[in-house]
């Protein structure tokens, strides 16, 4: 590992990704549970633009200005659809909202 | 140019789709003004049908679309009309049409009224793509739905147990004969390797590349479903039952049209029957048996609708012999008259049926004529015309069949057996027909008048009558004159073309069996048929003439003079009059060595392998999946953090699976 | 070590502790704060990869625009409804730790076995510099190639307004005002615990849902509030 | 794609797009009538302008059914499978329409129609382009509009918490999944130096031939676009979100999810898993086999201890999900045999295991919502959706419980409805495929099946009704199901006519494939 190359970027992206996985899996507050969400597109972002960087290609650049786009529009739902959830049952613990189950 | 082929069975069945879709709430009582124009515009486009094929001498098709497609079993939805599919054509939309139009009046007031008008056309429709089909598997199909719509039609007063009952047994008589229809169609496939009719590659055209004895067993399975369905010995059983269905049913289904597919079948596979002989006999042998019984069976009985019951199994026999004894223009000739005859007579009967009130037994009726004169001028030319009376459409088609019997080339000695019993049943029929003419409509009332007032039918229920009884008088001109008339050059290029076809194939089998009669019945084919002289016609003419009226003058002297006395002749033949009133004994002998024996064995399988064996594993297994139903759900917890613990357990599990597994890996602690 | 190895170390090191910051946080606001700590470096880390555009999208679009959308939520959200971590469910945390550990090694070996290299393009610093840098090549193939995806996005965002708008925007005043009460069968999953519309039990009886609290473990000890009145639902 | 150093706009062939702009502008058509009509004419006009629009949409699919072409730089394909499931989404959109209509605009305390339509028509959008993407990012982008879209969707009834409870569970799964979907795309781009699907299978294909085992990074790819792409569609085990997002829904909004979103997760997973990674087909069919099993044998195991109809078809709609896996699992096999079709000049051999699959999706939208929309019917009327509320609908309502008879019998798969055909051609492509032990599945989970399907038919007409139903007039939705129902027959009967057009897409990839490989 004596030069920097795609190998390092790559890791640190499954480094970030699985913390994000891990959050999702542990925590129980929904907003953590969409940052973490967050979090793992960011590794993924990571990843294309390694990618990309390796290969001279601009292609993995553009996915990711798509993803942040996309991942801006899924947060203004998402964040609606938390807010109008909250409202309703007072809580943002998902193991508290099981009315539906079975 | 064909493209209206199929308004025939769609203008039904769009009626009885409407019926029974919006008949409880919409069209009620009206429901017949759906379903008789349906019935009527189907009846006219036959008729343009007709047309184009008398002018073009072409057959019509029209391709709709395949179905079930896969591999190399593939159905295709086409409609095909021949000349012989005209005919049947015009006799199912025909009689169908008056029939409905009868129905207004006979079901008039009935509770479920738009029902009727819902199974009515739905039969028709059924009855009309089995006759335009052109393969073998969709002929299967509507022959199943023509079964189901007469189970449904008989059951129709489905309160009345004993028309539950007769339902049933039409549908599980029927079964067996069906069952051998089905493997026959299922070997046509296995031999053919195709169900279509027509084409290079179809069944017709290539009955010659294969041996006898696999046409023979194809041809013999088909006319078992033919047995079912026209009702021949020894499946007869179920037609005089099915009488419990109300008459416009009767007169449509068991008389003019269903039992005919049976005849229509064997002609429609006139090809295969033509390559073997020995099918052609047992038809002849059946047949032929089934004449002689059903007439004798009638004589005897006394309810009005069995005795036409049983007329109509005796003329079915003659058509099937017919077909047999090779006369297959003779056999449709009378398929089509009696069609028109034999619905004369049952809406006849519907008619007295209910101008008396319900009441069926002719013991109880007489002198019918002063009450219901249209019915009775309508039900004598009916009667003339099935006994066999010149100028009657039955004298024309019942003589041509015994001729054709007579100079049978196929059997040539067999041929003369045939033509005397044919005689004998012939002089049957006129007298039973007049022993029910005769004790019906003459002699002194034998009801009681005070409380039963006989009244003449509503004019929806008589103008069919006279429709089909002017029908009767001058159908049979269409065969005029005999074995060469308009009819015969018209449905011949059907028989001729197969007969072509066939020819060369059985040249090459004639050689190998030294069968001279089947060499110069091939000949015959060449030429379309039969050739008779003119001398031969009168005399056959004359010969049945004398033996129909016979059997008249005969009913005359017991019932009108009483020079002869009905009870003594039973009384002195006792058992023999016995034997034909228990109908030979055929019903009891299928009760007790059949019915009965599956009962038992029916009832020893539900007790104790049904209920001991299967249920207690089937509740196992139904208990377990209960229980295992009730354990999964479990799983889905609610919490959305599980949710993403399954979705990530699987993806790790796959992902671990695969690289272990399948991955080009070569790191020691994986391998 | 190579000053650029150096830097990328400083910033992964940064990158993950704030990650891990966000996962173990127990305020979420903690947790709100590391993720923006964790972006600033994740853009530092594209701009090592001569990603500078994205770089600076990263930090708009995420640390300005989402997280202060998911702060403002946080605020919204009653400080009350948070649940407070590390609060039983160990299983959990030890599968999803579990998971995550393997999911490493699984990852690692396929990065660090990786030998099929796609095939490499035209896009070299040297192409990337003599079209005017990268913003000016994204720009290109954003609106040459990519153009239909990009009108698309477009409609993603505007679904995502209109989304937003008609989830978040509050209700008929008097929904806030009154007291919410009863509850219905019509639409609702389960329907065992709601009465009929129509016959259903008289007004007194019905479970007075305010605030929280009192009711039972169905709804985690919280209220369930179906609607605000029966007739709601049926549109009477 | 490379980098062109001169910028030159691309001039892309828009009459290929018409439907999809048709869609696109129906959205933004109803945006502005939604602003700018008065609020009493808005279900009518709003409802003829939806259901117009997406018959327009349809019309126009005919001048691009015999293409085989692609515009945008390859972003766009018009071929078979664009037609064909742009064909199926259509249709569910507008049955969607007629059974939701009433429903959005009275039930649930009268939710704002407009932004309903307009959220439908996007949401389809997504869908469309999922089906004509030519390239990952295309696949991706459409994937979420559409997501998103049925997102708010699902959240639509939100006075209710369930229903805001079931589009958490949906939102943040679907998130979830689609991190893990995208992290996938990334690996696959980094393994073959492109997002379009063409030049991915090419570049695929010159890796794979003459290796008997994959390279790890490789596997790895796959299984993540596997996995994200399984949720979508829902299978087993990424399914948990459909129970509760389906029970929490709007039900006329239950009944567009379960085919919609579905069929663009099929539609993603035909582009990307048969289309762009193609040649990795040995690696993944077992995987997709296995997958099917479960899905069947779950979804309908776990179907019959449910009261809840919604959920219970809800259940249902993961089982009929492992039926069309089944038909992607025998794609490309050696020994099956597909029938001949000539598309754009090239004549090809379509792929029966595509062909049913699509035949299934095809078929899956008649039944499904027809099934939801009785539901919806049944609420309309003051009633709930438990097993109890359906006693005795056989005597009150006769068609009513004829359709939904109908519906059921045909999701269970009897002959002649609908939905046996598309169990007949799943059997029999798995079997063509040697895939026999796969066909039995099917088979036994059919069987499995029939317990409850049948047992809502039996509650129907053997149970006495315990209660009158309100009288409502519902024209829209009664003409909806009467269509369904209707099509459930006929449509069986013309199978071979809908089965010729699903040939088109197996016909066009194969051509692709030989454009490929050339």
């Amino acid at each position: 590992m004596g030069e920097l190359g795609v190998e390092h970027f790559l890791s640190l992206s499954a480094a970030l990704f699985i913390i994000g996985m891990m959050g999702v899996l542990i925590r129980r507050n929904i907003l953590i549970i969409f940052m973490c969400v967050e979090l793992m597109l960011t590794a993924a972002n990571i990843s294309l633009i390694a990618f990309g960087w390796q290969m001279h290609s601009l292609d993995g650049q553009v996915f990711v200005l798509f993803t942040i786009a996309i991942a801006a529009a899924e947060a203004a739902v998402g964040l609606a659809i938390i807010l109008a959830l909250s409202r309703r049952v007072h809580t943002v613990d998902v193991a508290e909202i099981h009315e539906l189950r079975d | 140019m064909a493209d209206y082929l199929i308004l025939i069975p769609l203008l039904p069945l769009v009626a009885a789709i409407i019926n029974l879709l919006l008949g409880r709430t919409v069209t009620r009582g009206k429901a017949h003004l759906v379903s008789v124009p349906a019935v009527a515009g189907s009846w006219f486009v036959s008729l343009l049908v007709l047309r184009d094929i008398w002018n073009t001498e072409h057959a019509i098709e029209q391709k709709l679309f395949t179905w079930i497609p896969s591999g190399s079993f593939n159905v295709p939805v086409n409609l095909y009309a021949d000349q012989l599919t005209a005919v049947m054509l015009m006799v199912v939309t025909s009689v169908g049409l008056l029939v409905h139009i009868y129905s207004i009046g006979y079901m008039h007031g009935d509770g479920a009224y738009y029902r009727f008008f819902a199974y009515l056309p739905l039969f028709v429709f059924s009855m009309l793509m089995l006759v335009l089909a052109d393969n073998y598997m969709i002929v299967f199909f509507f022959w199943e739905a023509v079964g189901l719509c007469s189970f449904l039609l008989i059951g129709y007063y489905y309160k009345r147990r004993s028309a539950g009952n007769a339902a049933k047994k039409a549908f599980i008589v029927n079964r067996v004969g069906d069952l051998g229809f089905g493997l026959g169609v299922i070997m046509i496939f296995w031999t053919f390797g195709t169900v279509n009719f027509w084409g290079p590659e179809g069944v017709f055209a290539r009955v010659g590349d294969f041996g006898q004895t696999t046409i023979t067993v194809i041809a013999l399975l088909l006319f078992t479903g033919a047995i079912g369905k026209s009702a021949q010995f020894p499946l007869h059983v179920w037609l005089p039952d099915a009488m419990e269905g109300p008459t416009p049913v009767s007169a449509l289904i068991h008389a003019a049209t269903m039992v005919t597919a049976g005849i229509y079948l064997v002609a429609r596979s006139n090809a295969l029957f033509q390559a073997s002989t020995t099918a052609m006999l047992v038809v002849t042998c059946i047949g032929l048996f089934t004449a002689v019984m059903g007439a004798s069976i009638a004589i005897t009985q006394n309810d009005i609708k069995r005795i036409v019951a049983y007329s109509t199994v005796s003329q079915l026999g003659f058509m099937a012999f017919a077909l047999g004894t090779g006369a297959w223009m003779a056999a449709i000739f009378h398929l089509m008259t009696h069609a028109f005859f034999k619905g004369l007579l049952f809406l006849g009967c519907g008619s007295v049926i209910h101008g008396m009130h319900e009441e069926q037994d002719i013991q109880k009726m007489g002198n019918l004529r002063k009450y219901m004169p249209v019915t009775f001028l309508t039900f004598l030319i009916g009667s003339l015309a099935n006994a066999g009376i010149f100028p009657l459409a039955g004298f024309w088609s019942k003589d041509e069949i015994i001729v054709g019997a007579w100079i049978s080339t196929v059997f040539p000695n067999f041929g003369k057996v045939v033509t005397v019993l044919a005689f004998a049943a012939a002089f049957m029929t006129a007298f039973y027909m007049f022993r029910l003419v005769f004790k019906v409509f003459f002699g002194k009332e034998n009801f009681d008048t005070e409380h039963v007032h006989p009244h003449e039918s509503p004019k929806t229920m008589t103008g069919p009558l006279v429709i089909l009884a002017v029908a009767t008088i001058l159908i049979g001109f269409v065969g005029f004159p005999p074995e060469d008339g308009k009819f015969h050059h018209f449905i011949g290029t059907v028989f001729e073309s197969h007969a072509g076809e066939a020819t060369h194939a059985m040249a090459s089998v004639a050689v190998h069996n030294d069968g001279g009669a089947l060499a110069v019945m091939a000949e015959e084919g060449e030429h379309g048929g039969h050739h008779v002289s003119l001398a031969m016609t009168i005399t056959f003419g004359v010969i049945s003439s004398v033996v129909a009226i016979g059997g008249i003058f005969l009913a005359y002297l017991y019932y009108i003079r009483r020079s002869l006395s009905a009870e003594a002749t039973a009384a002195r033949f006792n058992g023999l009059y016995n034997f034909l009133y228990n109908r030979w004994g055929f019903d009891t002998l299928y009760q007790e060595r059949i019915v009965a024996p599956l009962m038992r064995l029916a009832y020893f399988l539900w007790q104790v392998i049904d209920v001991k064996v299967i249920d207690g594993t089937v509740n196992g297994i139904a208990k377990g999946t209960l229980s295992a139903s009730q354990t999964l759900r479990k799983v889905q917890t609610g919490v959305v953090s599980n949710y993403a613990l399954a979705i990530a357990l699987g993806m790790v599990v796959i992902i671990g699976i695969y690289l272990v597994g399948f991955s080009s890996l070569d790191v020691p602690f994986l391998r | 070590m190579p000053w650029d190895l150096i830097i990328f170390y400083m910033l992964a090191a940064v990158c993950i502790a704030a990650a891990l910051g966000v996962v173990v946080a127990t305020n979420p606001v903690h947790s709100a704060i590391f993720l923006v700590l964790c972006f600033f470096n994740v853009a530092g880390v594209f701009v090592m990869m001569g990603a500078e555009f994205l770089a600076v999208i990263q930090v708009i679009v995420y640390t300005g625009a989402i997280l202060v959308l998911l702060l403002f939520v946080l605020m919204l959200v009653n400080p009350d409804d948070l649940p407070e971590f590390h609060q039983g469910k160990p299983v959990q945390r030890v599968v999803g730790g579990l998971l995550g550990l393997i999911l490493l090694l699984e990852i690692a070996i396929a990065i660090l076995n990786r030998e099929v290299v796609g095939v490499t393009g035209t896009a070299t610093p040297e192409a990337i510099a003599a079209v005017g840098g990268n913003t000016q090549a994204i720009g290109r193939l954003l609106f040459s190639d990519y153009l239909l995806a990009f009108e698309v996005v477009s409609l993603v965002l505007t679904v995502g307004v209109i989304g937003a708008i008609v989830l978040a925007l509050p209700e008929r005043l008097g929904e806030k005002v009154v007291q919410r009460k009863g509850t219905i069968s019509l639409g609702h999953a389960r329907g065992v615990d709601m009465e009929a519309l129509g016959e259903g039990t008289p007004e007194g009886e019905a479970p007075i849902l305010s605030g929280r609290g009192g009711f039972a473990k169905a709804s985690g000890g919280r209220k369930l509030v179906m609607t605000n009145d029966p007739d709601e639902y049926t549109g009477a | 794609m490379n980098l062109d150093l001169s910028l030159d706009l691309i001039s892309p062939v828009w009459r290929l797009t018409t439907p999809q702009l048709i869609v696109f502008f129906l959205a933004l058509v109803l945006l502005m009538l939604d602003a700018f009509l008065p609020k009493a004419k808005h279900f009518t006009v709003l409802t003829a302008v939806s259901i117009g629009g997406y018959a327009a949409a349809i019309v126009a699919l005919y001048w691009q059914h015999d293409k085989n072409e692609s515009t945008f730089n390859g972003l766009f394909r018009a071929d078979g499978l664009t037609v064909f499931l742009s064909l199926i989404l259509l249709c569910a959109a507008i049955l969607s329409v007629m059974t939701s209509a009433s429903y959005v605009d009275r039930l649930e305390g009268r939710m704002p129609l407009g932004e309903f339509y307009v959220l439908l028509a996007f949401s389809i959008l997504g869908a469309l382009l999922v089906a004509s993407a030519g390239n990952l990012i295309m696949i991706f982008v459409g994937i979420e509009l559409s997501a998103l879209a049925t997102y708010v969707l699902a959240a639509f009834a939100k006075r209710r918490a369930t229903a805001l409870e079931g589009a958490m569970k949906y939102f943040l799964l679907g998130m979830f999944a689609s991190a893990l979907l995208v992290y996938g795309m990334t690996w696959v781009y980094g393994i073959t130096g492109s997002t379009d699907l063409d030049q991915i299978a090419a570049h695929l294909q010159g890796v794979v031939t003459g290796s008997e085992s994959r390279q790890p990074e490789i596997l790895f790819a796959l299984l993540l676009v596997v996995v994200g792409l399984g949720f979508k569609i829902a299978a087993v085990p990424f399914h948990m979100w459909t129970p509760d997002a389906y029970d929490g829904a709007p039900t006329p909004v239950t009944g567009f999810m379960s085919v919609a979103p579905k069929a663009a997760g099929f539609a993603a997973i035909l582009r990307l898993l048969v289309q762009g990674l193609g040649p990795l087909r040995d690696d993944w069919y077992l995987l997709i086999a296995i997958l099917a099993t479960l899905t069947m044998i779950f979804g309908n195991l776990v179907a019959i201890s449910q009261r809840n109809v919604k959920r219970m078809l809800a259940y249902s709609s993961i089982a009929h999900t492992g039926y069309m896996m089944v038909g992607l699992a025998a794609y490309n096999s050696a020994s099956g045999e597909g029938r001949f079709v000539s598309l754009a000049g090239d004549t090809a051999q379509s792929d029966p295991g595509i062909t049913s699959l699509l035949y299934y999706l095809f078929a899956y939208a008649f039944v499904n919502i027809g099934a939801f929309a009785v539901i919806t019917w049944v609420q309309h009327r003051g009633r709930g959706m438990l097993l109890e509320d359906f006693a005795g609908l056989g005597q009150t309502n006769p068609l009513a419980a004829f359709a939904m008879t109908i519906f059921m019998v045909s999701l269970m798969g009897v002959p002649p409805l609908l939905g046996f055909y598309a169990k007949y051609y799943v059997i029999v492509a798995a079997i063509n495929a040697d895939l026999l032990w796969l066909a039995v599945a099917v088979v036994l989970a059919s069987a499995l099946s029939a317990y409850f399907y049948l047992r809502v038919v039996a509650v129907m007409y053997f149970s006495a009704p315990s209660r009158e139903l309100r009288a409502t007039s519902t024209p829209l939705l009664n003409a909806g199901i009467a269509l369904m129902a209707v099509a459930n027959v006929a449509l069986g009967l013309f199978s071979n006519q809908v089965l010729d057009l699903a040939d088109f897409w197996s016909g066009a990839m194969t051509v692709a494939q030989a454009v490929a490989s050339r």
